[in-house]
């Protein structure tokens, strides 16, 4: 049945509208976890704030798992959900730029701009850097082609490459997840900033 | 701390449970087994050779042949307008990306019958509803189209209508089969499918 | 008693989704999970038999006769059933095919009505449902 | 809001977007769908010459009605809701009391430029590549998610004096 754009034939508007809608969810979801604060996000990287790590694995798994669930009730046909094209190259080297960025801006594009929407100015300040990183990015795209195509693999997932079966692979994700939300919590307590976490409350 | 455990503990039981399931991105059949078994014993779900004929000849374009035999088979012989998707691969792929268009009919044939009315079950099954198959395949196909002369004295105004679309169709069944097979490979070619991209990610 | 008091939200979630789960697996009123693993028999062929393989077939044989020309061959007449394909799925109809201990052999004069009962009874997650051919050019292969 | 319970809302959130658009969320996406308008607004030569950018505008397609243009416009939203809601609107700069103003917004600017940056170049960032991509189980997402966290632990150190 699912994803219902496709089942339904949405029309533009009603795709745009859905759209809107999620993306309202998802700044909604990001404020309430705290992720409005750059201090509290950047508290993940010296351990006296891990909220960060919390609330990212859980969304995935709660996601993970519910999309599993709902494919195995008949609800949502897994095979129309996209699966994120991976280019080697490009997102190694990506994801250590944007760790760069991450530890110097104290944001993520998405935290960003949930709190540019309750007044934070460098929060403001941050976003209109991703726009001249964008602006950057289009203008120079044809220098790094070459990079950002190479090493192309496909839409692989990660269970079929270790072999194992979805289901087993969440299993031993979550298990994961758990160990680390338990160090997590002790490594609050070991690298507890009180100066900080109090001033965020 | 409390809610860690409890949610921890929650979200191991169910990805328990998940991993216990065989899972796959496959689809299921998402009809009651009733209806779909009324559904497809239909007189209506199965077009006859002459009406696929008249198709042809209109070069309707609301309906999409689809050959499910293998490749070399297609490039043999095959009928105008028609795409080859063997049913092998009709199976063991997301036929999403060939049957998502509600607009269009998709009719399926074989050499006989059997194939296209596995087809015909499973697209419906999946709830493609605009799956309907071609009675006696290629072998009707041949036999009434192609190879029937009128034969008798005189013609009826019905009959004269039914003969000139399948020398119509013969005709361009003909003229298609007997290109060089350089044109034909190109022309069936320009015929395939191109899988449907999904949208998505953040590029 | 405590236990249960602290953790009914966990307790209940994890009892839903398992009733759910268990219905669909189990569940004889819908079609099971995975088309593709249930007509992969159709890809492969091995789901249609001659007559003269039907003797060495081993179990409780049941021939369904959809159609309505009996069938030629006087020795297949004892295990032979006739059933009309719409009233297929009726209960006492359906009862009787998930109890067969053996091999079902459906069997029309028609080939595509058998062939289209066969698809549906498979993906329902029977197994050991065969289409008796007996034109072995029926299905060009 | 508790960590896991906000966790959870936004899984929700991500598993609604899988369920009725089939898709992931993103953020560095729309960033650049708004880039890429404005400069379509703006000079319309340039992007009709340049193969990178006229892809957006292929067919007619319009990037400001672009499903990831519109899904930020609604982050914008969602949080300012939220804020509103725990009280917590307030016009400031977030700093550490140790660093000048003007150094935290430079410093904002450029992890900005950055993270756009290296999220277009991955195909996405944290929600786009990383979270989306745990999702549904990509091989992309846990290997970008892994190389932004790895190396931010690392570059952790060099720009601590921003933070501690």
């Amino acid at each position: 049945m699912g994803p219902l754009s496709s089942y339904f034939a949405f029309p533009d508007w009603l795709n745009m509208l859905t759209a809107f809608l999620i993306g309202t969810g998802f700044g909604f979801a990001l404020e309430q976890a705290g992720f409005s604060s750059s201090r509290k996000l950047a508290g993940m990287f010296y351990g006296y704030d891990t909220t960060v790590l919390k609330v990212f694995f859980t969304a995935a798994i709660v996601a993970l798992i519910g999309s599993q669930f709902l494919s195995y009730l008949g609800l949502l046909n897994l095979n129309q959900v996209y699966v994120n094209e991976f280019y080697l190259t490009a997102s190694i080297t990506g994801g250590v730029i944007m760790g760069a960025g991450f530890i110097m801006g104290g944001f993520c594009p998405g935290t960003g701009l949930s709190a540019l929407s309750i007044g934070k100015i460098d929060a403001m300040v941050f976003v209109a850097g991703g726009f001249t990183g964008a602006f950057i990015f289009t203008e120079t795209y044809p220098l790094i082609e070459g990079m950002a195509t190479a090493q192309y693999k496909g839409p692989v997932k990660i269970n079929e490459s270790l072999g194992l079966s979805p289901g087993l692979f969440t299993l031993i994700m979550v298990a994961a997840a758990a160990v680390m939300f338990r160090v997590a919590e002790s490594a609050e307590k070991k690298f507890a900033r009180p100066e900080i976490t109090n001033e965020l409350k | 701390m409390e809610i860690r455990r409890k949610f921890s503990a929650l979200l191991l039981l169910l990805s328990f449970v998940l991993a216990l399931l065989p899972l796959s991105a496959n689809r299921s059949f998402t009809v009651k087994p009733d209806k779909l078994l009324s559904e497809v014993l239909n007189e209506d779900v199965s077009f006859t050779v002459d009406q696929v004929a008249e198709f042809i000849v209109r070069e309707d374009s609301t309906i999409q042949l689809i050959d499910l035999r293998s490749p070399e088979e297609f490039r043999k012989q095959t009928i105008p307008g028609a795409v080859n998707i063997p049913y092998h691969d009709l199976i063991n792929t997301d036929p999403d990306i060939w049957l998502n268009n509600k607009n269009i009919r998709n009719i399926f044939y074989s050499n006989g019958n059997i194939e296209p009315d596995y087809a015909l079950v499973y697209a419906r099954g999946l709830g493609y509803t605009n799956s309907f198959v071609m009675a006696g395949g290629m072998t009707e196909w041949i036999n009434t189209v192609i190879e029937t002369k009128f034969e008798g004295d005189r013609i009826t105004a019905r009959e004269n209508t039914l003969f000139e679309v399948r020398r119509r169709a013969g005709e361009m069944f003909t003229e298609l089969n007997n290109l060089p097979d350089s044109l034909k490979t190109r022309f069936l070619e320009s015929k395939k499918f191109s899988a449907k991209k999904l949208d998505g990610g953040c590029q | 008693m405590k236990f249960l008091k602290q953790n009914w939200l966990v307790i209940s979630i994890f009892l839903l989704v398992s009733l759910l789960v268990l219905i669909r697996t189990f569940s004889h009123k819908n079609f099971r999970y995975d088309a593709v693993k249930w007509a992969a028999p159709s890809a492969l062929g091995t789901n249609i038999l001659t007559e003269d393989q039907i003797p060495a077939l081993s179990g409780d044989k049941l021939l369904i006769n959809l159609g309505n020309k009996a069938i030629s061959n006087q020795q297949f007449r004892d295990i032979t059933l006739d059933i009309n394909p719409e009233s297929l799925l009726e209960k006492t109809n359906l009862k009787l095919i998930r109890r067969n201990k053996g091999p079902v052999i459906l069997y029309s004069e028609e080939s595509s009505v058998s062939a289209r009962v066969w698809m549906v009874l498979s993906e329902m997650g029977l197994k050991n449902i065969y289409i008796l051919s007996n034109d072995a050019t029926i299905n060009n292969r | 809001m508790n960590p896991y319970l906000a966790g959870t809302l936004l899984g929700i959130v991500l598993l609604l977007a899988m369920f009725i658009s089939g898709r992931g969320l993103g953020a560095s996406g729309g960033i650049k769908y708004c880039v890429v308008s404005l400069v379509g607004a703006v000079n319309r030569p340039h992007v009709e010459n340049s193969t990178y950018y006229s892809t957006y505008f292929e067919d007619g397609r319009k990037p400001l009605t672009n499903w990831l243009t519109l899904e930020i416009f609604g982050i914008v939203a969602g949080g300012f809701i939220s804020g509103a809601l725990s009280g917590r609107l307030k016009l400031k700069v977030e700093k550490s009391p140790k660093i000048s103003v003007t150094r935290r917004l430079i410093f904002a600017f450029l992890g900005g430029v950055l993270f756009v940056y290296g999220g277009q170049l991955a195909r996405g960032c944290t929600s786009g590549a990383a979270l989306s991509g745990m999702a549904v189980l990509s091989l992309a997402g846990f290997v970008t998610m892994i190389a932004i966290f790895g190396s931010a632990f690392v570059f952790a150190w060099f720009f601590r004096k921003n933070w501690i």
